[in-house]
């Protein structure tokens, strides 16, 4: 039976380093995911890249701000929005684009495409297409750092939607019981597809109701990286100091589509523009501009840095080989077991 | 070869010397998780309570709550956390109370442990161990009695096991656990009380085959789990009227072993299915379409299938038997196999294959 | 078992042919002509024809005796001729 | 219920005349038994029934020429054989057609009382008009299955064959039986006509079993066999009780005949027209085989005894085991080979035609089993009391107008076959053999090849054999 330890609250701003290379690098690292899938929107309107594909623009500052709580040992699970969330993990551009193109060279050889990217050597748990999907499976993760004695933490990334699932309560209720080491973010984007927070939860304060299982819970603004980061610093270092489970509820909200193309039925074309007015990424630009710790030479050079390699990417997607269609029944079971039907 | 009257004795008491299909499954886990410390139970009640089926009783006291862990009625998180534990090297044993409980749990099941080492393109094995109880036979109506093993028996991506003997109860958790992908292990609610004697571990037939549990030369009786011992007494009955019928025991159910049962085929030329699922779409179904590829001209009958009614199992004694295969049953289907519907009769007697009857 | 006479054995050589040659003409068949051909039977035929005399007469014919059974004429002095061989003695 | 229709007896047969009724309503039928006579362009050939049960209405009268698929009688079906048809007759279901006569009036002659619908006249020939009137994919479909076109009237618009018309139009080949999967892959391993075994199962179908019996009991129906050739008279009084004395054969011979002579005619243009023919001979000294055949038949009655063509007809079929080529079927511009090794037997009849029925798998056969198919088939074509499955599935043909006289024969091939054998007159001949002049025993064989199929080096590889093997008469 795991002990019961008081709830940790940590200092806010404890070690977040506030100088201006690391602003300008939290700038890069969102403008590469912000970049990396406006080409990947062309790419799929040339059909090379099909599926389901579910862009990430306008939340970028959640994944980058995350990242920085999070070390090498940690593990991330994510949604089938994972580009991002990949990205900001240091997973190659190239990998994600090779998998995006079906390519053996993808992260997940061609398996998987733009919904299903993993990476175990960075511990990317992967993209999980179910929504509250990937919940249970972080708690998993964390069980298993939990009685092996490792201090690491698992952060499973999950958006509005699956804050309707009984997965997320069940695993909410079982990680806060079990004191479990894991960082619970929420991108609450508010909609759930294409069905809005107030039209889908009776309670609309997530946090709120997630502090109801006994979890450290905050709401936080997803559109600023620096306040993003700040928060998830904060929980991180309570997770792993012990305290159990942390939730994070980030408001933001995605600019395009659910998947690619709708017509934004659900959600009028003032709101969007309402909230491009405050896009991360642009949004801490302009900040980084006016303090004159980002001059437009310097943009220029990053976006043609970005855009370099984001062309190398694509350039190596088209190059890599297919993987062929005789490994069709590869990795069902494991190799050692390779004889089975 | 002579066929042994392997009758199962009606469950009683371990006796001196005998092991119980439950006492077998413990001693199983309790040798697991001396053996590696990886290895910890997970589920409802397995703790304090000893496991709803008694199974788990003990452990809790030799292991402690960390690896015998009472989970709250969350199968979802649950089966998902155990997912999430081996993916890290964790060797985790997963009890979920029935196969139906085993829905909720069935996203987890499918979607992440059957999917995971696909969808990373081999970069995620998953060694999960997940027991539950399975079938029907004891009155607790249509929550707690269907046998839904078929349905995973249909997913790629996992190994479906069914032991139906005391010996498999003890001797396939270890090959389980150490299989790297997810392994389910479906204990049929009839069989925690059968006792046996427990063979010396040697002998083993691992967990990819299936295994002819009486020898028979007229007709192929193929089942698993809890209508093992009813098929056995089935061929009992058989044997009585001059048939002699050889009984097959699947005990994996994912992969099946096409091979023994082809075999056994080839030899009898009929076959009787037995699977306590429904008929339709079953696993039945399965093997049945699975002999008519591979050994058609072997056939000299239809292949049988003895599967229970299609109906939601009903409470009532009477009704509930009725559901259900059982002896009789088989052993009709038995007999249209072979040519001999009627019972037993002095004018027929010479119209069956002489091959199998008893001297 | 009295011995055949010629006309008799005419007799049952004609109606032996008769029953392998339902609509056999035996107008057209002189007793010196090679019946075979004249009636255009096989070796099946002929050995049913053997088959039927056999039967008929008792008569033992083995292949060797194939070449008395030509002409109308051979056949019956063939089988007079055995006939009389055959009283006196056993039976074949 | 249903119904017994004229069978197709060929492939080139699109109508025939029902002659003879061997069953009346109310007769119980099994599988197999033969119950009408049917005379088609080649002969009257004794047709079985496909379905156990009982004999409800005969729906067409003796010396009716209908066309291929007509239903001519009603099959009821029971567990058991069910009492008269009248009593069926009764039964609402069955009144499907206008009223037939007085059910109780019937006595004599009912087999042609019973018969409902008035008989009816045989469709215009129209052929040519319904092959033409045929889509490619029905053309098909048509090969596929072994339908002839040419005896379908088509139920499309303008009276086009549809899918469905071939589907359901009675297919040539074999009658199907029913038989396990296992008991059929028995019965090809043990050399069982599945036809002729009785079966045991679910609704009469043909198990393990009963092939395991049937191959046990074939040594002793052999015998059987051989006991009713030598009883010839009982025999006959069999067959003269089967054959009433205004026999379909005597009732109209000339029309017969000249039936037989256009069907005759038709197939033999059409092997002139389409299979390029090559001719080899060769003379076969024939002392290995007379001496062995005189010694076997020393001491057999005659019943018993083997005649030369049994032996040069068994060579022809082992020689075919050597060179397959020549067994089987030129079809859809390619050769099919035979699965067995069938042969067909051109029968001469004595008021003219021929016929060919089929002794199967002669190639597995001892001469004496040959020789008993060989007595039984030729006596009972020439009787017209072949059955429909004795007369399809030859893959090669062996003709023996040796017989006859002459010493060789140059034939035409049966088409689809790709290649016919001819056995000349055994004749005794000047024959020089290790330097030595001698009189022997000589037989010329002949082979008629498809040049399509194969080429001449082909053909002399059979002659060669077939030498070879009748130097062996014992390995025969």
């Amino acid at each position: 039976m795991s002990s019961t330890r008081t709830a940790h609250t940590p200092r806010p701003g404890s070690r977040v380093r506030r100088d201006a290379a690391h602003r300008l690098a939290l700038l890069e690292s969102m403008l590469r995911v912000r970049r990396f899938e406006e080409r990947c929107v062309e790419l799929y309107s040339a059909a090379r890249i099909r599926g389901f594909m579910h862009l990430y623009i306008g939340e970028e500052a959640v994944a980058v701000g995350v990242n920085e709580a999070l070390t090498g040992d940690d593990a991330v699970v994510s949604t089938y929005r994972e580009h991002g969330h990949a990205l900001a993990r240091g997973v190659p551009a190239e990998a994600i684009m090779a998998e995006m193109f079906g390519k053996v060279t993808g992260c997940s050889r061609g398996r998987g495409g733009s919904m299903h990217l993993f990476d175990a050597g960075r511990r990317f748990y992967g993209g999980n297409a179910i929504v509250g999907g990937g919940l249970p499976l972080a708690a998993g993760l964390a069980l298993a750092d939990h009685m092996t004695g490792r201090n690491r933490v698992t952060c499973c990334f999950f958006g509005d939607g699956a804050f309707a699932e009984g997965e997320f309560h069940e695993t909410a209720n079982l990680a806060a019981l079990w004191r479990l080491p894991l960082l619970l973010v929420c991108e609450n984007n508010l909609y759930a597809m294409g069905t809005a927070l107030e039209r889908h939860q009776a309670q609309t304060d997530l946090a709120l109701r997630a502090a109801g299982y006994g979890m450290v819970s905050w709401a936080v603004d997803g559109m600023d990286v620096l306040a993003v980061e700040d928060a998830a610093r904060r929980a991180a270092e309570g997770v792993r100091a012990g305290a159990g489970p942390h939730f994070l509820e980030m408001r933001t909200y995605r600019f395009r589509a659910h998947s690619m193309y709708d017509a934004d039925r659900y959600r009028d074309k003032a709101e969007i523009e309402h909230w491009k007015e405050r896009d991360p990424v642009e949004g801490f630009a302009r900040r980084l501009l006016e303090a004159k710790e980002l001059t437009g030479k310097a943009r220029d050079a990053l976006e043609d840095r970005l855009a370099a390699g984001i062309d190398r990417a694509v350039e190596a997607a088209e190059q890599a080989p297919e993987e062929p269609v005789e490994t069709l029944l590869e990795y069902v079971t494991s190799p050692v077991e390779a004889n089975r039907s | 070869m002579t066929a042994t009257r392997t009758r199962t004795p009606a469950p009683a008491a371990a006796a001196e010397g005998r092991t119980t299909y439950r006492d077998a499954m413990r001693e199983a886990m309790r040798e697991a998780m001396r053996a590696d410390e990886r290895v910890f139970l997970m589920g409802e009640d397995v703790g304090r309570y000893g496991g709803c089926f008694g199974v788990s009783l003990g452990l809790l006291e030799e292991f402690g709550p960390e690896r015998i862990r009472d989970a709250p009625l969350s199968e979802s998180a649950f089966v998902g956390a155990g997912i999430g534990a081996a993916l890290v090297g964790m060797r985790p044993i997963v009890e979920i109370m029935t196969v139906n409980f085993s829905l909720l749990a069935l996203d987890q099941i499918l979607n992440n442990a059957a999917t995971l080492l696909h969808m990373s393109g081999g970069q995620l094995e998953v060694p999960i161990v997940i027991r539950m109880t399975t079938g029907a036979g004891r009155q607790l109506a249509a929550q707690h009695s269907h046998s839904l093993e078929g349905w995973y028996a249909h997913i790629p991506g996992l190994r479906v096991l069914a032991p139906a003997t005391v010996a498999d109860a003890r001797y396939m958790l270890a090959p389980a656990l150490a299989d790297p992908d997810p392994v389910l292990i479906f204990e049929h609610g009839s069989l925690y009380n059968v006792s046996a004697e427990l063979p010396a571990g040697p002998g083993f037939p691992g967990i990819e085959r299936a295994v002819v549990r009486r020898p028979g030369t007229d007709v192929s009786v193929i089942t698993y789990g809890g209508s093992l011992p009813k098929a056995l007494a089935a061929a009992d009955d058989l044997a009585e009227a001059g048939i002699s019928a050889e009984v097959v025991d699947l005990r994996s159910l994912r992969p099946l072993d096409d091979a023994t049962l082809g075999d056994s085929v080839a030899r009898t030329h009929r076959a009787v299915v037995v699977d306590e699922g429904w008929r339709t779409g079953s696993l039945a179904a399965e093997i049945s379409a699975r002999l008519t590829e591979g050994h058609f001209y072997d056939l000299d009958a239809p292949v049988e299938r003895v599967c229970s009614a299609e109906v939601p199992i009903p409470y009532a004694r009477a009704l509930e038997a009725a559901a259900l295969p059982q002896a009789d049953t088989i052993v009709a289907a038995a007999r249209r196999a072979v040519g001999d519907p009627a019972p037993a009769r002095a004018d027929t007697a010479d119209q069956r294959p002489t091959a199998g009857r008893p001297s | 078992m009295k011995p055949l006479t010629d006309a008799e054995a005419a007799s049952v050589v004609k109606e032996s042919i008769a029953q392998i040659v339902p609509d056999a003409d035996f107008t057209g068949v002189g007793p010196d002509d090679r019946f075979r051909d004249v009636l255009e039977l096989d070796s099946l035929d002929f050995l049913s024809l053997v088959e039927s005399l056999s039967e008929r007469t008792g008569i033992r014919i083995d292949e060797e005796d194939y070449p008395e059974l030509t002409t109308l004429a051979d056949a019956t002095r063939f089988l007079v001729g055995r006939s009389r061989e055959a009283t006196g003695t056993s039976p074949a | 219920m249903s119904a017994f229709t004229m069978p197709s007896l060929g492939a080139d047969m699109d109508e025939g005349v029902l002659r003879e009724w061997l069953v009346g309503p109310g007769d119980p039928v099994r599988r197999g038994d033969v119950v009408a006579i049917v005379e088609t362009d080649k002969a009257a050939i004794e047709v079985e029934c496909f379905e156990s049960g009982t004999v409800g209405r005969l729906l067409v009268p003796p010396g009716t020429r209908v066309p291929v698929g007509t239903p001519l009688a009603e099959i009821e079906h029971g567990r058991e054989p069910a009492g008269p048809a009248r009593k069926d007759t009764l039964k609402p279901g069955t009144r499907a057609r206008p009223a037939g006569p007085e059910p109780g009036k019937e006595s004599a002659g009912r087999a042609a009382n019973a018969v409902d619908s008035p008989a009816r006249p045989a469709p215009e020939p129209s052929g040519e008009a319904a092959c033409a009137g045929a889509g490619p994919l029905v053309r098909h479909l048509a090969q596929l299955r072994g339908v002839d076109l040419t005896a379908l009237s088509g139920t499309g618009p303008g009276g086009r064959i549809t899918r469905a018309d071939v589907e359901h139009a009675p297919s040539p080949r074999a009658p199907r039986v029913r038989a396990t999967p296992y008991a059929r892959r028995l019965a090809r391993d043990l050399g069982i006509d599945l036809t002729a075994v009785r079966g045991t199962g679910d609704g009469g179908a043909v198990r393990g079993v009963d092939v395991r019996t049937a191959a046990q009991g074939a040594d002793v129906r052999a015998g059987a066999q051989a006991d009713a050739a030598a009883r010839p008279a009982e025999f006959r009084r069999e067959s003269e009780q089967r054959t009433p004395p205004a026999a379909p054969a005597e009732e109209h011979p000339g029309r017969r005949t000249d039936t037989m002579r256009r069907a005759i005619a038709e197939l033999m243009s059409r092997s002139k027209r389409e299979i390029p023919h090559y001719y080899l001979a060769t003379t076969i000294d024939l002392t290995a085989g007379q001496t062995w055949l005189r010694r076997i038949n020393r001491g057999r009655p005659p019943a018993d005894r083997l005649v030369p063509a049994a032996l040069l007809m068994k060579a022809a079929a082992l020689a075919a085991r050597e060179v397959p080529a020549l067994n089987g079927y030129w079809r859809d511009e390619g050769f099919v080979p035979g699965t067995e090794i069938n042969v067909g037997v051109a029968v001469s009849l004595r008021q003219g035609g021929l016929l060919s029925p089929v002794i199967h798998r002669a190639d597995t056969l001892a001469p004496e089993t040959l020789m008993a198919h060989l007595k039984d088939l030729v006596e009972r074509a020439r009787r017209g009391r072949l059955r429909g499955s004795e007369t399809t599935g030859a893959t090669l043909t062996v003709t023996n107008l040796g017989e006859q006289g002459v010493e060789s024969v140059f034939g035409v091939i049966h088409p689809p076959q790709v290649a016919l054998v001819g056995f000349g007159a055994v004749v005794e001949r000047p024959w020089a053999r290790n330097g030595m002049l001698g009189v022997c025993p000589v037989v010329t064989v002949t082979l008629a090849a498809d040049h399509r199929a194969t080429d001449g080096a082909v053909g002399a590889r059979y002659l060669t054999a077939v030498d070879r093997l009748l130097q062996r008469p014992e390995e025969l």
